[in-house]
């Protein structure tokens, strides 16, 4: 009895990681490598925390500039507000970054593409939702065309609210995440 | 060239197809055109008085009067007038022929009405969406009756 | 449409919607053989907003904050488009004073945008510390229109009838601080732009863009400028005070990448001179009308039925609001014409034969703003 | 006096190319810096200032997290290939590393050049093995499946085929004039007069082949960040990128280790400076060395203070113009022979 609960509950766990990664199967080009068991043990110990030292201290983002925000965006990794300062800096192509910034509205027909980005990128890897209009749909929560509640869909770790936020505020932001991955709290790794 | 000689000119040319002339001001002028004609009066407008400038191409709703209005906004680099010549469309089935082949660049605009309002262009060369998702197509948002505005689904509004 | 024409040992990449060379999200789907170009098609859409309907939906004062999103580097002119169209259905007059500081603050826009325009440009033909420079300098600037308006990109300060705000106290001081460093570092972009030899060979008989063709297309600002046209809405059709102001339409012949860039630049030069003659010329007064019944506290207000058509000089090109009114507190219907629409159509034909490379110089030259485009 | 015999063991000379190896990758690491410093510097900005002080430890951060990223390999790439060609890379530029020299010790008037091999064609082989990275950049380019990369690897590839041969006769002309294939030998060949007096041109020559050799500003055509994402490694993730990362910057460092090398002289000094035993040690390695670090900030500096060439005008530049001028200065160091100079 026992022995046919058990397979059968290793049946389901099989058939959800099958519709698990089934998820990705839209995304062509992407394998994943799950985690191992090294990792897994690091995770209890102090290595964990050389990591994190680490990851906190490299956050690249993409440079996706979706908005008005966008222009923010840009502003902050350049000269005078400077992100390279904390060793932040921009990056072309998703599979060299960690950051995901989600600088303004997300539509409907941009939605694949911005998944399609975060799943090009390689994990360890984190949400920092820039502005109102990525929180909260901002001037244009009513709209048609927009999709609303991006939060459902992206693991946020960070939102940076204003409509624009100033470029200070996205360097606020970056600080609180990497505060949040020193204590361990990001949703960007499982502890 | 000032607005009185354009209008003179202009239904002078086509009297049955421009109607309802009128002299805004010195430099906006409105007239509307048979839908029927609407490219032999812009090919007259852009070869002959140097409207060479479509400014722009749109629709407006009307559905108390069943009617979708087709608008250009045409305008030349040489004089400051303005002309906005509108076209009258049923709602239920609004066709028009396409003004691309004498100003190339109603091509997007055009894609556009036709994907907001539904207005379908005949003789265009590429009709299909431009800025809404393909799913979406058949909805015409822009149309004063429809359902989907305003969006009630965001949920973190403060 | 693209993928039916593939002919054997071509390919077909797909630049966008997530791409460095973009300011904002489009898409170009270009079919090469080899490096060359042999045809693109551009896909728009990626941030459709529909602020077309959010506007039939707000009262006209909350219109001010949508138009503002429409393009996030010319907010202003966006601003002066939509409250003309108002002011014109209306018939609010606008006083003296408040007229010059809007031209102050269009201006200072204007000077933002082109900075930020030309530093991308240089960004993308490979030369990132440019981008930096003109950055610093839009900063300076964007630190005077903050010192005015409150804030950096979307300011929300213009109202029917005349401004939110007074200018500040210090502001002339600090124009007079800021701006000899902006000439200077435009002198030495102008400089480096004639005589480094790899951005000559970049730019020079690039993209170019013959005034029938361009006129043809429907392009208007700085693009058509540098072929030779001189169209510009502040002198063919003057709005607010700039018929008595002493300035200049920059034109260029050569109607290439280089030419566009040279036009932007003396148009950064010419802006602040017009600002300077602002605040000499600038006349005491209110900044409303007195006995107006629209102004700073009207939130809900009237406006009577009618259509117009205003149109302004955006860093650009031609920008332009068509109004439906009905004669209830909303507009009927408002359509925005923005100047990068028709710029950006040009795209394919121009990028026939092209290197890969040149693609980015030529769509960095037209210095989009899809945001605009898209609406 | 001769030196010890044991420091002439296989095993020893090992053991030393390890310890070249690891000072390679310490030397790669500060080119990284000064990378990042230098360019914040031309910038106007700080660049990195919160990791360590003046962000020195920057770079061991940016280890870290490159070497815990996950490792993605698109479903349509060609599994081995992927895999190997970082390798492949990473290995060409290690085997350029074992022929040169990394300075030299004077010791009681003989001179000991620190290399991990002493073989009598190495320039030759530096040249080889330098060819074998742009088939690296190519497997890693194509193997990703990807049409940034594949342009990217084209570009390379068109590049590449230009601008060998002009770093070609630039090479020969210096073995020429040195009389010798072994780079030592050259080195030391220039002890009186340095090689840039005698043949400029060649000098200017073979910097700007080699530095489309090493893929740097303004011939960075094979990654173009504006146009390519990053081309021929976009779709490479944390080891492997940086991987691909660092073998740049370890070729950079080769790069002016070759200019110093073969036009500025090597580590030769006057001999009153070497006559003592601790100067001759350290000296010239010293000075070596320093002229490395020099040549390193300006092929740096030079990286952000010019926009990018296009394809076409690369490969015109190559064949038009390098090319009739690396003969003309092949021709000049000839005549020169001829007079006997």
């Amino acid at each position: 009895m026992d022995e046919v609960e058990q397979t059968e509950a290793e049946q389901t766990e099989v058939e959800e990681n099958e519709a698990e990664n089934f998820g990705y199967d839209d995304v062509p080009g992407v394998t994943l490598t799950d985690s191992n068991a090294i990792s897994d043990f690091l995770k209890k110990t102090k290595v964990q925390d050389v990591l994190n030292w680490g990851r906190k201290n490299s956050l690249w983002f993409t440079v996706n500039a979706m908005g008005c925000c966008g222009v923010e965006l840009l502003s902050t990794g350049m000269a005078h507000y400077d992100t390279d300062r904390f060793g932040i800096i921009p990056r072309n192509s998703p599979r060299h970054a960690d950051v995901l910034i989600i600088s303004g509205y997300v539509t409907k027909k941009y939605l694949p593409a911005l998944k399609r980005v975060w799943d090009q990128m390689p994990s360890p890897k984190w949400v920092i939702a820039f502005g109102d209009c990525a929180i909260s749909g901002g001037p244009f929560y009513e709209s048609y065309s927009t999709h609303q509640n991006v939060d459902e869909i992206f693991p946020v770790d960070v939102f940076v609210p204003g409509c624009p936020p100033r470029c200070e505020a996205l360097i606020q932001g970056f600080v609180e995440l990497q505060k949040k991955i020193e204590a361990k709290k990001d949703r960007g790794t499982e502890y | 060239m000032d607005a009185n000689t354009i209008i003179d000119s202009l239904s002078g040319q086509f009297p049955d197809d421009i109607y309802d002339t009128d002299v805004e001001s010195g430099i906006r002028i409105l007239a509307k055109v048979k839908p029927e004609n609407v490219v032999e009066v812009c090919r007259y407008l852009k070869e002959d008085l140097s409207f060479d400038h479509l400014g722009c191409e749109f629709g407006v709703d009307y559905p108390d009067r069943n009617e979708i209005e087709v608008v250009y906004l045409i305008s030349s680099y040489d004089h400051p007038v303005v002309l906005t010549l509108k076209a009258i469309l049923p709602r239920d089935n609004p066709e028009i022929e396409s003004v691309v082949p004498v100003y190339w660049n109603a091509n997007w605009y055009e894609r556009e009405t036709y994907e907001l309002f539904g207005v379908k262009y005949i003789n265009h060369p590429d009709l299909r969406q431009l800025v809404l998702p393909e799913e979406m197509l058949g909805e015409w948002p822009l149309r004063k009756d429809y359902k989907g505005f305003p969006n009630k689904t965001a949920k973190n509004l403060v | 449409m693209l993928e039916e024409k593939v002919g054997p040992s071509e390919m077909i990449v797909h630049i966008g919607p997530q791409h460095p060379m973009l300011p904002g999200p489009f898409r170009l789907n270009a079919r090469l053989r080899g490096e060359t170009v042999v045809d693109s098609e551009v896909e728009m859409g990626w941030i459709h907003k529909g602020i077309e309907k959010i506007l039939e939906n707000k009262t006209y004062l909350q219109g001010i904050t949508i138009v503002d999103r429409i393009c996030y580097l010319a907010a202003l002119s966006n601003e002066e488009a939509y409250v003309g169209c108002v002011e014109k259905l209306a018939g609010i007059e606008v006083p003296e004073r408040s007229q010059y500081i809007r031209v102050i603050v269009e201006e200072l826009s204007r000077l933002q945008s082109h900075l930020l325009g030309m530093g991308e440009y240089a960004s993308f033909v490979g030369f990132v510390s440019m981008f930096m420079y003109t950055i610093k300098e839009r900063e300076d600037v964007l630190s005077l229109l903050d010192s005015i308006t409150g804030a950096r990109i979307t300011h929300s300060f213009l109202r029917f009838g005349g401004v939110k705000d007074d200018i500040p106290p210090g502001f002339r001081d600090d124009v007079k601080r800021v701006f000899p460093n902006v000439r200077k570092a435009i002198d030495s972009y102008e400089d480096m732009y004639s005589t480094d030899s790899i951005y000559r060979a970049r730019t020079v008989d690039v993209g170019v863009l013959t005034a029938d063709v361009a006129k043809d297309l429907g392009v208007s600002g700085p693009p058509l400028r540098a072929t030779g046209v001189p169209f510009d809405i502040r002198k063919d059709e003057p709005y607010l005070v700039y018929e008595d102001l002493d300035f200049k339409v920059c034109t260029e012949t050569a109607g290439d990448v280089y030419a566009r860039i040279q036009v932007r630049l003396d148009e950064m030069r010419e802006s602040m001179y017009i600002i300077e003659q602002c605040l000499d010329q600038m006349p005491e007064g209110p900044l409303f009308a007195e006995d107006t019944p629209y102004g700073k506290r009207s939130p809900v207000m009237r406006i009577p039925a009618g259509e117009v058509y205003h149109r302004v000089e955006d860093p650009r090109g031609e920008m332009g609001f068509y109004m439906v009114s009905d004669g209830s507190d909303k507009p009927y219907r408002v359509k925005i014409r923005g100047p990068v629409y028709p710029t950006l159509q040009t795209l394919p034909p121009l990028l026939k034969g092209v290197k890969v490379a040149d693609i980015v110089a030529i769509a960095g030259s037209m210095d989009t703003c899809t945001s605009e485009v898209d609406r | 006096m001769e030196l010890p015999e044991i420091l002439f063991n296989p095993l020893v000379r090992g053991i030393l190319g390890l310890c070249l190896m690891g000072a390679i990758f310490l030397g790669a690491m500060a080119a990284v810096w000064f990378e990042r410093k230098l360019s914040a510097d031309i910038q106007q900005r700080y660049g990195p200032m919160r990791v360590g002080p003046h962000g020195l430890f920057q770079l061991v951060a940016d280890a870290i997290k490159l070497f815990t990223k996950e490792d993605i390999i698109p479903k349509n790439a060609d599994r081995i290939l992927f895999v190997a060609a970082p390798i492949l890379l990473m290995g060409s530029v290690f085997l350029m590393l074992v022929a040169i020299p990394f300075g030299a010790v004077i010791f009681d008037g003989n001179t000991y050049p620190i290399a991990a091999t002493e073989m009598d064609i190495s320039i030759l082989y530096i040249e080889a093995m330098s060819s074998i990275s742009i088939v690296g950049i190519f497997m890693v380019a194509y193997s990703a499946n990807n049409k940034y990369s594949l342009l990217g690897a084209f570009r390379n590839f068109a590049r590449m085929i230009g601008y060998e041969v002009p770093l070609g006769i630039c090479v020969v002309s210096v073995a020429i004039m040195a009389g010798s294939l072994n780079i030592i030998e050259i080195a030391e060949a220039q002890s009186p007069l340095w090689f840039i007096v005698l043949q400029p041109l060649g000098f200017i020559v073979f910097v700007i082949a080699l530095l489309a050799d090493m893929g740097r500003l303004p011939f960075d055509q094979n990654e173009s960040e504006e146009e390519l994402i990053a081309g021929w490694i976009t779709e490479y993730t944390g080891m492997r990128f940086g991987l691909g990362f660092f073998a740049e910057y370890i070729h950079l460092i080769l790069g002016s280790m070759l200019i110093v090398l073969l036009f500025l002289g090597g580590w030769n000094l006057p001999e009153f400076l070497t006559s003592n035993l601790i100067l001759g040690i350290i000296l010239p390695t010293a000075f070596f060395l320093g002229k490395v670090v020099l040549v390193m900030l300006g092929i740096i500096a030079l990286r952000w203070a010019v926009p990018r060439f296009r394809i076409d005008q690369v490969v015109d530049l190559s064949w038009k113009r390098l090319l009739p001028l690396s003969l003309l200065n092949l021709g000049w160091v000839i005549a020169l022979g001829l007079l006997g100079v």
